[in-house]
């Protein structure tokens, strides 16, 4: 199925829309520009939809402009009276039967790929990842590694990644749009999917579910790395040592206010399954600060003195000791050094 | 606006005349000006929405109040905008195309009025009183049940009496079309707006009661303290889901199937032609409310239901495709060979075509699973309702309002005011949703407050918004049409467009008692074939002979103010006991009003034959 | 009013309920309605069977329920069901005081199925502690009978309004719809109950 | 019509009652069947050993015909002049069935 329809969207290129659509949008977020197998699924999908939709469209506009020309009440002809024509089986019989077999020629494959994506058979080998969603952050929990990260999330390429999807509260929606199409995280059952990239990069994902004020604002990374740096980054991430010591005397005081302050009853560092706030082992790599913004320090230092600012309703506002700008720069210098991984998003080439 | 004789009445008079009124075209007047109030809420909070996202990272509202935005922009659009305006055109509209003089339970009829619209007020108190509903229109639990303040109080009450209005009205179409219809009025004669009222009203009986359960256990969870939702206790969040849609999908036809009536109407009354391949049509109609109730998982696809109830929801849905695509070619059959005009009424009729078939056409790709899994929650969703919805509904809605103006209110609304607002509204219309297709896929979720920089998204959602200001204009000057018109426009004869069926063979408007003598229907498009046959009159059915009416009352009014103040008990019971007090009190009047109404025999009043003689044609 | 509706044997005709316009839009009204109930309560059968086992270690279906009471319960409101087809037998023979009659027994029929349901609940909750707020299963258990047991409360306050009104003045074409509307009613609410001591109660004892 | 309501003054001719006769004494042959259905399905499920599997269908089958028998017979649907009715409660029977059936597939998945 997927070669004639691969064949199909070809075809297509050459006319022209799928180079229009092909400019349409961000690469690495653009569900037009898939940069995996699930996601060009989803694309064929749409080509080949589209181009029915086109044909009918067509029809009917051709249709509708004979009529607006020709059929308009002429000057002087106020008091004809046209034919009146009860219906025509043979007219009737076409616009029934032709679209019936425009929606099994779109049905078809449509079932299809729908059994091909949920086909979760390589769950058992392939690398398994529990993924969490929060208002209003991601956590992801590598299954047998021993590994916890939030926000970003890495994989190998050209690998399938099984996810186990659940919520701690309400509901949200994980989608990556260039790699996968999305799947509810609800919150009394698991959801499984796979995603997989063809391509080294760092994907945009995001939460495409409403789950309160900062839904917007949920967004979270794909980064896809080779093999060999994903092994290096699991190794390196299971070797954490949560205590190191960072250097320099403001990063070490802010070390231990971050102790002091109870941080460290949400946020853990080091693969401890505390999972009330994003995990920041690898903090210091993130692409960016709480889904969001730059990870810069004035950034960091501003969501830690008022984080509702930049999250409204988030679930670290007021719940942790205030802080004076003084120590939330501390704190801050302290959390930029998180780096224990040789692998960084650099190395997924954007 | 009603006929000079309320006017020299005194205000007084005629306020108390609307509120005890129990005539169908009196209570339809109300539902349009209602729904019409509605309507412009509805249209000012989706211009609050696209201010908002005019720019990327725009901060005009907070998230918050972007949340409650969209919100009450969504179920107020649904509820208390179109459905009231269609309700109201059925009301005027349908007795009189069946040749009754009222509907069948005239009371209840105002009843349903009054609960849809302190429904609708009860709900929007909900902004001087804390804040919106916030979980979206669909309210998914468990965020709805989460969001704090009463903002979801509202919204479960409010619709629990406007969904409750609903029901007794779609009721009282039924039986009114079931046995009031003139002699000869077989079902196959029927006129297909009158048909598809029938139709939305079975979907109606059978849609609303889920989403009467649904709101009562998130009424319990929220409320009482029920479980329902509540994972911990061993609840279920997509029991939610699954109720709304059951509901929320036929909910969708009741929309666009009256719009499908209007078209129907206008299509062959302009192109002076009956309307192509009515049977199709009928049976198209039924298959459109068969097939609408096993489709409602489409919007569940994400969910995880699993691959096989999605393949059997996605080829439910699609078959649909099938049955519209009958209607849109019967109605560019009904108008090839014809002789048309074209007038605001017919502009409207005309823009439906190609714009319904896209959204029709976009909801098919919806359909497709795998598809939908990018397309799921994002603005290429928001583009193909708005599609349907504006393009279909709205669309029917102003072109129905321009074809019976004169029937309901004795005025011809301003043709140059029709055709600027159309060319505004349209061309706005398609600026702002065309774009939206593409927001979506390119990673535009929706429900989303703002939109970061540097993703691509700016241009698309400039050109929306000023797409939506277009059609803000363009409503506006429909407004000023309508001021304009019933003070100085044109004052309409009976039958103003040479039109087809009965509701031109009797006043603009029409009389209290609508017909003086029951018609006597001979066929399909009854006024017509007088016409052609040289009449031009309809023959009666009965000698002139007394006429029974039924009573005015305020009780309804009256039960509806008492659900009201119950509905605030309910709301504010959770905070301090001492509301169970307007609990008492507000189902005390209810009651009450149900027992007057019980022991009090109403057997209504008589017009006499002199009367009747007295008031000459 | 120009005409009596009052009727005597003489005049009576066959279905005094559909004779006027007005009674046969009553009568096709209400059982329209109950087309729509019947979608009512399958949202709640199906909200019940759903969340039926989700007792969060709160008590269960087989802790809770014992046969005797539901079979009693039972056997009234089916019977209840049999008197008022009595009622509407001599009705349409326009025999007002027997029909007065059986309704009352209907009446007092529904009185005791009613009070068995409240001791039941009470019993649930004093006994075991088993509430509306315990679980999902609570919730949905309490709400699904709960309804049902409301729609018996308003069947009930609706004969009693509607037999107290009529008492002095008869049967007539204008009343009698409201009794026939009143006796399709309280069919369903027996319909209703078929289902919740087989779901509910027996196969809740069951698995 | 409506206020003539005499229209249909009819006798009541000896060949109705025994009409009506006829159709109670069927309605009290419906209900006896009704206790009967019940005796027997709290009778399973109080003595016997039934496995759950069988015994839930055939539960099941006996509500359903009794219910029948409420609708059919006591509610008249037999009756000519109830064709509206019995549609709009096949149209309901059927929209339930739907919900029931979305609302069980929840608890399996
Ligand atoms: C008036 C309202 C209306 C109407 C008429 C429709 C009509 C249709 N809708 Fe739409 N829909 C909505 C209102 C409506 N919808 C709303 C409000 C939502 C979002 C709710 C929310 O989440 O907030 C929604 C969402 C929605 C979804 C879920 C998307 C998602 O959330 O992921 C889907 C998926 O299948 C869908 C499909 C369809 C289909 C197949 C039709 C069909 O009925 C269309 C049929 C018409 C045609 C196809 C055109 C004419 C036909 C021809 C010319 C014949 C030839 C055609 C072919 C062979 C294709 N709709
Ligand atoms: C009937 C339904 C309906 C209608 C008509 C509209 C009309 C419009 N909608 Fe709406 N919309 C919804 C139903 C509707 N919408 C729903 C259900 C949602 C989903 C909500 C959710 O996510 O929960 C939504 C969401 C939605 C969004 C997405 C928000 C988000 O996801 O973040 C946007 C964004 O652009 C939008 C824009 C608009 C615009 C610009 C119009 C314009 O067309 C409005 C133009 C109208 C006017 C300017 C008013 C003119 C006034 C008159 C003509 C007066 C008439 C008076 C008399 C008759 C007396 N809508
Ligand atoms: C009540 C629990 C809680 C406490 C205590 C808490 N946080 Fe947080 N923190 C959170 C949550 C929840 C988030 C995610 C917010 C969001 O994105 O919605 C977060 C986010 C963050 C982030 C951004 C994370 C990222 O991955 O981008 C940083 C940095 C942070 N917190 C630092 C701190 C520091 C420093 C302290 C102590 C002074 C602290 N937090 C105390 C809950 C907490
Ligand atoms: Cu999480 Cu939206
Ligand atoms: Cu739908």
């Amino acid at each position: 199925m997927k070669a004639w329809l691969g064949k199909f969207k070809s075809l297509l290129m050459l006319s022209g829309i799928a180079l229009l659509l092909a400019g349409c949008g961000k690469e690495n977020l653009s569900a037009f520009i898939p940069k995996g197998p699930n996601a060009e699924t989803s694309l064929n999908l749409i080509i080949l939809s589209l181009a029915i939709m086109i044909f009918v469209f067509i029809v009917v506009m051709l249709v509708y402009v004979i009529v607006l020309v020709r059929f308009r009440q002429k000057k002087g002809q106020e008091d004809y009276i046209p034919k009146q024509v009860e219906g025509n089986k043979t007219l009737e019989t076409i616009w029934t039967v032709i679209p019936i077999i425009l929606v099994l020629i779109l049905a078809v494959p449509t079932v299809t790929a729908t059994f091909e994506l949920a086909d979760n058979s390589g769950a058992e080998e392939g690398l398994n990842v529990e993924v969490t969603g929060n208002q209003y952050w991601w956590h992801f929990n590598y299954q047998g590694q021993e590994i916890q990260t939030s926000q970003d999330m890495y994989i190998p390429v050209g690998e399938p990644v099984y996810l186990n999807m659940a919520s701690t509260d309400v509901i949200h929606s994980f989608w990556v749009p260039s790699i996968s199409g999305k799947m509810d995280v609800n919150p009394e059952n698991t959801n499984t999917m796979y995603i997989e990239a063809e391509e080294e990069g760092v994907y945009w994902g995001k939460c495409a579910e409403l789950c309160g004020p900062s839904h917007s604002l949920m967004d979270f990374k794909v980064i896809a790395v080779s093999q060999e740096e994903f092994d290096q980054w699991v190794s390196d991430m299971q070797n954490v040592d949560p205590e190191a010591q960072p250097e320099g005397a403001v990063a070490q005081e802010g070390q231990s206010l971050f102790q002091e302050n109870s941080c460290v009853a949400c946020h853990a560092i080091g693969s401890s399954p505390v999972a009330t706030g994003p995990n920041l082992t690898s903090f210091g790599d993130r692409t960016t600060l709480a889904g969001v913004e730059e990870p810069t320090k004035e950034n960091i230092v501003d969501w830690l003195l008022n984080p509702e600012a930049m999250k409204p309703g988030n679930k670290m506002t007021g719940n942790y000791p205030e802080l004076t700008e003084e120590e939330a720069s501390s704190i801050a210098e302290y959390l930029m050094q998180l780096q224990p991984s040789e692998i960084t998003p650099e190395d997924a080439g954007n | 606006m009603s006929s000079a004789a309320t006017q020299k009445r005194g205000f007084g008079a005629m306020l108390w005349d609307y509120l005890t009124t129990v005539d169908h075209k009196k209570i339809g007047i109300l539902y349009l000006i209602g729904g019409g109030f509605f309507f412009l809420l509805g249209g000012l909070e989706a211009m609050i929405i696209r201010i908002q996202l005019l720019v990327p990272e725009n901060d005009f509202i907070s998230a918050g109040l972007y949340n409650e935005m969209i919100t009450m922009h969504g179920t107020t659009m649904i509820f208390l905008a179109a459905m009231p305006l269609l309700l109201g055109l059925m009301n005027v509209i349908m007795p009189l195309q069946i040749g009754a003089r009222d509907v069948a339970f005239p009371f209840l009829n105002s009843l349903g009025f009054w609960l849809f619209f302190l429904g609708g007020i009860l709900l929007n108190c909900s902004w001087f009183l804390g804040g919106a509903p916030d979980a979206g229109w669909t309210s998914y639990a468990p965020l709805s049940v989460q969001s704090p303040g009463h903002g979801v109080d509202f919204y479960v009450m409010g619709l629990q009496l406007s969904g409750a209005g609903t029901l007794i009205g779609g009721i009282n179409f039924l039986v009114t079309i079931v046995t009031m219809r003139a002699p000869g009025m077989t079902y196959m004669r029927m006129p297909l707006f009158t048909w598809t009222t029938f139709i939305t009203s079975i979907l109606i009986l059978f849609a609303f009661p889920a989403l009467t359960v649904g709101l009562f256990l998130l009424m319990f969870d929220r409320m009482m303290g029920a479980a329902f939702f509540d994972v911990a206790l061993g609840g279920n969040a997509i029991i939610w889901q699954h109720l709304f849609w059951i509901f929320g999908h036929p909910e969708v036809y009741i929309l666009i199937l009256p719009a499908f009536g209007v078209f129907s109407e206008i299509l062959p009354t302009f192109s002076k032609k009956r309307l192509f391949g009515y049977t199709a049509m009928v049976f198209a109609t039924i298959l459109i409310a068969f097939l609408g109730f096993m489709v409602w998982a489409h919007h569940m696809f994400t969910v995880g239901l699993g691959p096989v109830a999605n393949a059997i929801f996605a080829i439910a849905t699609m078959a649909i495709a099938i049955p519209t695509g009958i209607k849109i070619f019967n109605w560019l059959a009904t108008m090839w060979g014809g002789s048309i005009r074209i007038n605001s009424a017919m502009l409207w009729a005309l823009a439906f075509v190609p714009t319904f078939t896209i959204g029709g056409m976009t909801g098919v790709m919806l359909a497709s699973t795998v598809a939908d899994y990018q397309y799921h929650d994002t603005y290429f969703v928001v583009a193909h309702f708005h599609y349907v919805i504006v393009g279909g509904v709205v669309f029917g809605i102003l072109a129905a309002l321009h074809y019976w103006w004169p029937k309901i209110f004795g005025r011809i609304l301003n043709e140059a005011m029709g055709k600027i607002a159309f060319w505004l509204f349209f061309i706005g219309f398609h600026l702002t949703f065309f774009v939206q297709h593409f927001l979506g896929l390119m990673g535009m979720p929706r429900r989303y407050w703002v939109f970061l920089e540097g993703q691509g998204l700016d241009t698309g959602n400039l050109v929306s918004s000023i797409g939506a200001f277009l059609m803000g204009i363009g409503g506006l000057i429909f407004l000023i049409n309508i001021i304009y018109s019933s003070v100085k426009g044109e004052k309409a004869s009976a039958d103003p467009w040479d039109g087809r069926t009965l509701e031109w063979a009797t006043a603009s408007p029409p009389v209290h008692y609508n017909f003086k003598q029951l018609p006597l229907v001979r066929g399909l498009d009854p006024l017509w074939i007088e016409k052609m046959e040289g009449k031009g009159k309809i023959t009666p059915a009965e000698p002139l002979d007394e006429i029974h009416m039924p009573n005015g009352s305020i009780l309804p009014l009256i039960m509806t103010i008492g659900f009201f103040i119950a509905s605030f008990g309910f709301i504010y019971q959770t905070d301090h006991k001492a509301w169970l007090i307007a609990i008492y009190v507000g189902m005390a009047i209810a009651l009450g009003a149900m027992l007057t109404r019980s022991l009090k025999d109403d057997h209504g009043y008589h017009i006499s034959k002199e009367e009747l003689e007295r008031e000459a044609e | 009013m120009s005409h009596d509706h009052s009727l005597n044997p003489e005049t009576m005709p066959q279905e005094p309920e559909k004779a006027t316009h007005e009674g046969k839009n009553k009568f096709l009204g209400l059982w329209f309605f109950l087309g729509g109930e019947t979608v009512l309560f399958a949202s709640l059968f199906g909200t019940y069977l759903a969340l039926r086992n989700s007792t969060a270690d709160g008590p269960s279906s087989q802790d809770l329920f014992g046969l005797e009471l539901v079979f009693i319960m039972t056997i009234l409101l089916l019977t209840s069901s049999l008197t008022s087809v009595y009622a509407m037998y001599h009705m349409k023979n326009n025999d007002f005081a027997k029909m007065q009659l059986w309704l009352g027994v209907t009446a007092l029929l529904g009185v005791g199925f009613l009070a068995f349901e409240i001791y039941e609940f009470a019993h649930y909750i004093t006994d075991y502690g088993f509430t509306f707020r315990s679980s999902a299963f609570g919730s949905a258990f309490y709400t699904l009978v709960g309804f049902h047991g409301g729609h018996v409360a308003f069947g009930l306050s609706w004969i009693i309004v509607l037999m107290a009104r009529n008492a002095k003045r008869g049967l007539n074409l204008y009343n009698a719809p409201k009794f026939y509307s009143f006796s399709l009613y309280w069919h369903f609410i027996d319909v209703v109950w078929v289902f919740i001591f087989t779901v509910v109660y027996l196969m809740g004892m069951v698995s | 019509m409506a206020n003539n309501p005499n229209t249909s003054k009819l006798k009541m001719n000896s060949f109705q009652r025994q009409k009506k006769k006829e159709e109670m004494k069927k309605q009290v042959i419906s209900f006896a069947l009704m206790i009967g259905f019940t005796l027997i399905a709290f009778g399973l499920v109080g003595f016997s050993e039934m496995d759950s599997m069988f015994l839930v269908p055939i539960l099941l089958i006996l509500a359903v015909v009794q219910v029948g028998f409420q609708f059919y017979y006591f509610m008249h649907m037999k009756d000519k002049d109830h064709e509206m009715p019995a549609v709009m409660i096949y149209g309901g029977v059927f929209a339930a069935m739907l919900t029931l059936a979305a609302l069980i597939v929840i608890t399996w998945w």
